[in-house]
């Protein structure tokens, strides 16, 4: 009995070993061709995945489309993914692996603010070039550009841009100066409140609670209860897509429904968020870098390809990253090579036409975008513009 | 003022309610196993996918979705109290630990493999509000708390009536007397854990219209909410815990209304370590099980 | 534990040194043999060693099961980024800075938690993690709550007029590495010790312990404190080579990983905690392959664990000693 | 049996709720002396131990060591510093340790401040635990049990392993020790050889001994003297034969 026991314990240990062998032997057989090996950080699992799968197959669309046209002068992309979790650590271990072991060049990655500072400093040190295209904590391009990381870009706007956007519509279209705060327990949601409490002041208006709620967070009944006792006239919120939809059904049951809007991001948009509580969600403001609606030939364009392609409509997160694909695509393209450090000079120069406008880079690597604004109205999305602000770096 | 007070209070004994289904389950597993249960909370999110499927996929209504969650949630409790559970009868707390750590990343990525790992939008419910004594209220939430209050007196009258019951006040009294008398502890450990984790399934069924979402990970959070009730009602306790989950939800949602939402998911172990310093066995003694 | 096989003679040859020298080699010439991923995934293991050997003294030899080793790890990391990002501190002070206020912090949280028993003792060592993860999301003054602290300069060194900085993956091995044998020496001298017999006394019977005139509450609270330094040393490395903290440090998935590490690889020794980190650690990363099976399979080999090896790896490292030695 | 008692116990008193465990019992144990406990089963014996020896604290009363006032004080203090031992019924040794290891750690006595002799620094150190180690062969080799030193403790037979807490007891030349029922439970071949080291500490170490145990024939034959407990009181107290002739003992073990 012994026997076989410690059989099977040295079977399992073996084969144990060469699991964790294997990644030391792969690497030799990938050899070097003349494809753009692009990687994708993304939350694959965890409370943000949702955010993850969106932006995977919107990268994995526009490769798909490029490599289906000829790729960049004849180069194909091949995409990897590695999965984040949301988290620093995960995310610093996949970029390593896309790295290391699937030798990629280029990166786009994370979603999470928290993962995209942490991945800065691990490309920087292996010259592998960034482009961000989802987080949007003003941090990271503090410190990239002239502000020292180099390899690091982001094609996305900042949580400041977005802040002094809702708050000045809020202010001076809608008249609120009493609000509440509920947004989400994560440097997203703190940073912009952070932003939104230094441009408030500016519109006359005061914050009169302040909440943030776990990521995963569902009876938000109390809080709300607080928020209608506390006469605030507007809900700041800037919050997880996932989460709108039980803010809002909890707001009709507590009586808040028509009474008081939220304003911020969330994906307050969609259609399906919507349907959830449409007495809640009327006269929504949301500042969002893109939605499925916005008014372009491209972004009808891109919504019609994603909807065919995946049969669901695009989000947010689904866009920027194909729209980044791209973007890496032009800069190959205008770089006559896949070399990282020409590609990185080309991508500074870049002037790339977005489907929400000109994209260009300032010397913090941070690309210059609008943030679109918009409103709920009878159940559905309406554009009130699209707006951009110069961002106040910390000298 | 005092009106605000009891609509939370009122709020906190809808959370509590939702709490303690779970943690009676919990409890009572701990009772016949002695071992923590650290996969428990993943019932619930068994429970409340078996619905959203009946619903999603076979548009059944809500009511029989409810039913559907319930014995999805019993057939996989089954098959891992069959091949894991039965198994942990008189093991060292250790193997409890890690077996059950083990089951929790099965069944949660499992459920992910399967269906994403993206938030799902739960349908059906009764999330009209209704208005009670000023307090303005989903219907849903009236039947958690109408549900809790009979699962616990049918608790009660099990344990201490039916055959299956006295046989659970056995186990958990003394093991080794059981296999005297010729109780089959193992039958009574897998029944239990069957009985504790349909439960567990029965609160996410009931909890989703109201909570909306519906994802993978939603059992994680669960677990860590049940954990201090159980310790608090006494491990084993089932009144015990009832009251301890009452007192939980309550405290949660005067301190997410008067200190903050951010600070609501520590009360738990804040409440836990404050009644252990206080009370090391916890507030409802071990030895009054049942 | 047998100490006396001096006086039994040898029937075959002694294999110890030479399989001592050949980990050594191994050890030393990995980054030759690995490619820069896996070295990564042994520098994670080598991290999460520290903790483990903590832990290991508080579970393997003292015989208290604590979650509480992540909420020590992530006041090391906070306590290390801290300094290294307002003070400039030079990496070993950072080091024992950690070490310092993880293992001070233990005696306040110890002295009650230790009076608790089994069950409920290890879901207070929960609960430190939990309110640990609270108040590095919410003292936002001091820890930037969930923004994290970020830009932890690489671990450098200042010996008088002389410094120099660790930079690259390589060197980072061979840091961690250095740091990671020398906590393994410094376990060694503590469960040879009198002191680590006390300590399986009390594992084995804490009543009999006491009645042999070892005062077990204090030696519980001082390996509590041991074991918590431990975690704290493992948390400041973390951060210098993650360059990154947040409050996701604390967390229960560090505990647990600890844990398994501990309890999977054999408690109670310390070959088997270092076999373990590197089996655990390197399994998680390993399984990377295939990233939607990657918990699952995570999952079941915790089962197999539990079933087949119900002892950790010890009774088969034990196997391995004795026939390294020699004998059959 | 002159001057002063190594064990002077006055009134020691012990309740568990309503229920008073132990009522004012004084007891002395003499220098040299092994004295017997007995009383019918509920009468206190345990209770009386375990506030004795510093398992649990009395409600009242004092227990002097060797003239120092040891009330209170905690099971391991009163081993370490007053070399008053005592064994258990039940659990006995360390399972997963083999003998020599068991007698080490009770031969090892540490006083936690200082850190060189916890750790085991230095030569002096060194060779203190060496030291232990010989003696430890040596009463392992006397309690017989040398065949089977390198196994488990846990692996041996309940005899056995009273012998090696027997034996454990010794290690640090302990002044005292209070023994627990130590016949229960153990083949009858090996009584002889309890009854065989007991003496042999007594009358070879000079320990003196506290011995409960229902075994009337072991106590009538170690003992110098006998207590007798019932209902948390001392009943009596003599030689042995005055005992076995006292009528209120007769009847507080056939009444009771």
């Amino acid at each position: 009995m012994a026997n076989t026991v410690h059989r099977r314990a040295f079977c399992l240990l073996a084969s144990a070993f060469c699991l964790a062998g294997a990644p030391a032997f792969e690497t030799s057989a990938l050899a070097q061709d003349s494809s753009i090996r692009l990687g994708i950080v993304a939350p694959m699992s965890g409370p943000n995945a949702r955010y993850g799968a969106f932006s995977l197959r919107g990268a994995q669309l526009a490769a798909k489309d490029i490599n289906a046209a000829g790729g960049i002068d004849g180069r194909k992309i091949q995409v990897f993914s590695a999965d984040s979790q949301g988290t620093p650590v995960e995310g610093v271990s996949a970029t390593r692996r896309l790295i290391d072991q699937d030798k990629v060049d280029f990166l786009i990655g994370d979603v999470s603010s928290s993962v995209t500072l942490a991945m800065q400093p691990v490309v920087e040190d292996a010259g592998v070039l960034l482009i961000n295209a989802a987080s949007s904590n003003p941090k990271i391009t503090y410190a990239a550009g002239v502000g020292g990381f180099k390899w690091s870009f982001r094609n996305y706007p900042t949580d400041e841009n977005r802040a002094l956007i809702v708050a000045q519509y809020a202010a001076e279209k809608r008249g609120f100066t009493k609000f509440a705060v509920l947004s989400v327990d994560s440097d997203y949601g703190r940073s912009a409140i952070e932003f939104t409490k230094k441009y408030l002041p500016r519109f006359k208006g005061q914050i009169l609670s302040e909440d943030y709620y776990k990521e995963g967070e569902v009876d938000f009944r109390s809080v709300l209860a607080k928020i209608r006792d506390s006469g605030a006239q507007a809900i700041i919120m800037y919050g997880l897509a996932d989460t709108t939809p039980i803010v809002a059904r909890q707001m009709t049951e507590v009586g808040l429904a028509g009474k008081v809007p939220l304003i911020g991001n969330g994906e307050f948009n969609t259609e399906k968020t919507i349907k959830s509580a449409p007495k809640a969600l009327e006269g929504a403001v949301e500042a969002a870098a893109w939605l499925p609606g916005w008014d372009s030939p491209k972004s009808k364009g891109f919504v019609a390809r994603f909807t065919a392609e995946y049969r669901e409509a695009p989000n947010n997160h689904a866009y920027v990253h194909w729209e980044t694909v791209n973007l890496l695509g032009k800069a190959v393209e205008a770089a006559k090579s896949t070399d990282r450090a020409k590609v990185r000079d080309a991508l500074a120069k870049i002037k790339y036409d977005s489907a929400v406008g000109e994209v260009t880079f300032d010397d913090h690597n941070q690309a210059k975008l609008p943030m679109i604004l918009l409103q709920i109205e009878d159940g559905k999305p309406v554009v009130k513009g699209a707006y951009s602000a110069d961002i106040d770096y910390p000298r | 003022m005092l009106f605000q007070i009891s609509e939370q209070i009122v709020n906190g004994i809808v959370t509590g309610a939702v709490y303690a289904l779970v943690a009676v389950g919990m409890t009572m597993i701990f009772g016949v196993l002695r071992a923590i249960n650290f996969a428990h909370g993943e019932y619930y999110m068994v429970g409340t996918f078996g619905a959203w499927v009946a619903i999603e996929y076979f548009d059944l209504p809500y009511p029989v979705a409810i039913v559907a969650g319930v014995i999805a949630t019993a057939f996989v409790a089954l098959v891992i109290g069959q091949f894991v559970m039965r198994r942990m009868v008189g093991a060292p707390a250790e193997a409890g630990v890690l077996a059950t750590l083990g089951i929790a990343l099965i069944l949660q990525n499992s459920v992910i493999l399967l269906f994403g790992g993206g938030y799902k939008f739960f349908e059906g419910g009764y999330i009209e509000p209704v208005t009670i004594l000023g307090v303005s209220l989903a219907e849903q939430r009236l039947l958690i708390i109408a549900v809790a209050v009979l699962v616990f007196f049918g608790l009660e009258l099990l344990v201490t009536y039916s055959r299956m019951g006295k046989a659970m006040r056995a186990v958990s009294q003394n093991v080794e007397c059981c296999a005297v008398v010729g109780i089959d502890v193992r039958k009574v450990v897998v029944r239990t854990f069957v009985l504790g984790a349909a439960l567990a399934g029965l609160s996410g069924v009931l909890t989703a219209p109201v909570n909306v979402s519906v994802y993978g990970g939603m059992g994680e959070l669960i677990t860590f909410k049940t954990l201090p009730i159980i310790i608090m009602g006494g491990l084993g306790n089932v009144r015990g815990t009832f009251f301890a989950a009452m007192i939980l939800g309550i405290a949660e949602s005067l301190v997410a209304t008067y200190v903050g939402l951010q600070f609501r998911d520590t009360v738990g172990f804040a409440t836990l370590m404050l009644v252990l310093m206080w009370r090391p066995h916890g507030l409802f003694s071990a030895q009054a099980r049942y | 534990m047998s100490l006396n096989e001096s006086s039994l003679p040898l029937p075959g040859r002694d294999l110890r040194l030479p399989f001592g020298l050949a980990v050594v080699v191994l050890a030393c010439c990995a980054p030759l043999l690995l490619g820069n991923y896996a070295l990564h995934a042994v520098i994670i293991s080598l991290i999460f060693l520290l903790p483990a050997h903590g832990l290991n003294l508080l579970v393997g030899y003292t015989g208290l099961l604590s979650l509480a080793q992540a909420a020590f790890f992530g006041v090391g990391a906070y306590v290390s980024a801290l300094m290294a990002v307002h003070w400039g501190t030079p990496f070993y002070v950072n080091l024992f800075g950690a070490g310092l206020v993880a293992g001070v912090l233990a005696l306040p949280l110890g002295i009650p938690a230790l009076r608790l028993r089994s069950t409920s003792f290890v879901m207070c060592t929960l609960g430190f993690v939990i309110i640990g993860q609270a108040v590095a999301k919410n003292w936002i003054s001091l820890t930037r709550g969930d923004m994290g602290l970020s830009a932890i300069p690489k671990p450098y060194f200042a010996l008088g007029p002389a410094s120099f900085a660790v930079s690259g993956t390589v060197g980072f091995y061979y840091l961690v590495l250095a740091i990671a044998a020398l906590a393994t020496f410094v376990v060694w001298l503590i469960v040879t010790s009198p002191a680590g017999r006390n300590m399986v006394a009390i594992r084995e019977n804490e009543t009999l312990a006491e009645s042999v005139g070892v005062p077990t509450w204090r030696y519980k609270l001082v390996v509590f404190m041991i074991s918590a330094t431990f975690a704290g040393f493992g948390g400041s490395v973390y951060a210098h080579y993650l360059t990154v903290v947040s409050p996701l440090t604390f967390q229960m998935s560090n505990s647990t990983l600890m844990l398994i590490i501990v309890l999977g690889g054999g408690p109670g020794t310390i070959s088997g905690v270092v076999f373990g980190s590197l089996l655990f650690v390197g399994l998680s990363e390993a399984l990377r392959i295939a990233p939607e099976l990657r918990m699952v399979a995570y999952g079941f080999c915790l089962l197999a664990l539990v079933f087949w090896f119900p002892k950790g790896f010890a009774p088969l490292i034990t196997r391995f000693w004795t026939m390294l030695r020699g004998r059959s | 049996m002159t001057g002063l008692p190594i064990l002077d116990i006055t009134g020691l008193s012990k309740s568990y709720g309503a229920i008073r465990a132990v009522d004012g019992v004084d007891l002395q144990v003499h220098r040299g002396e092994i004295c017997g406990l007995i009383g019918p089963n509920g009468s206190g014996k345990s209770t009386f131990f375990d506030c004795t020896s510093g398992l649990a604290r009395p409600n009242a009363g004092s227990v002097k060591l060797d003239g120092q006032d040891i009330t209170g004080w905690s099971l391991n203090r009163i081993a370490r510093e007053g070399r008053m031992l005592r064994s258990f019924q039940k659990t006995v040794t360390f399972g997963a340790l083999d003998i020599e290891e068991n007698l080490v750690i009770a031969g090892q006595m540490f006083t936690f401040p200082s850190v060189a002799s916890t750790f085991g620094f230095g030569a002096r150190s060194r060779a203190r635990v060496d030291g232990l180690r010989q003696r430890a062969r040596e009463l392992i080799r006397l309690s017989g049990l040398w065949d089977v030193r390198t196994q488990p403790a846990g692996n041996l037979s309940g005899g056995q392993q009273k012998l090696i807490q027997f034996a454990s007891m010794l290690m640090p030349e302990p002044k005292l020790i209070l023994l627990d029922e130590p016949m229960a439970g153990i083949n009858p071949k090996l009584i002889e050889r309890v009854v065989e080291a007991i003496r042999y500490a007594n009358e070879q170490l000079g320990v003196s001994f506290l011995v409960i145990e229902h075994n009337i024939d072991v106590i009538t034959s170690i003992c110098q003297r006998v207590a007798v407990l019932d209902q948390g009181r001392k009943l009596a107290e003599g030689t042995p034969a005055e005992i076995m002739r006292n009528q209120a003992v007769r009847e507080a073990y056939l009444g009771g």
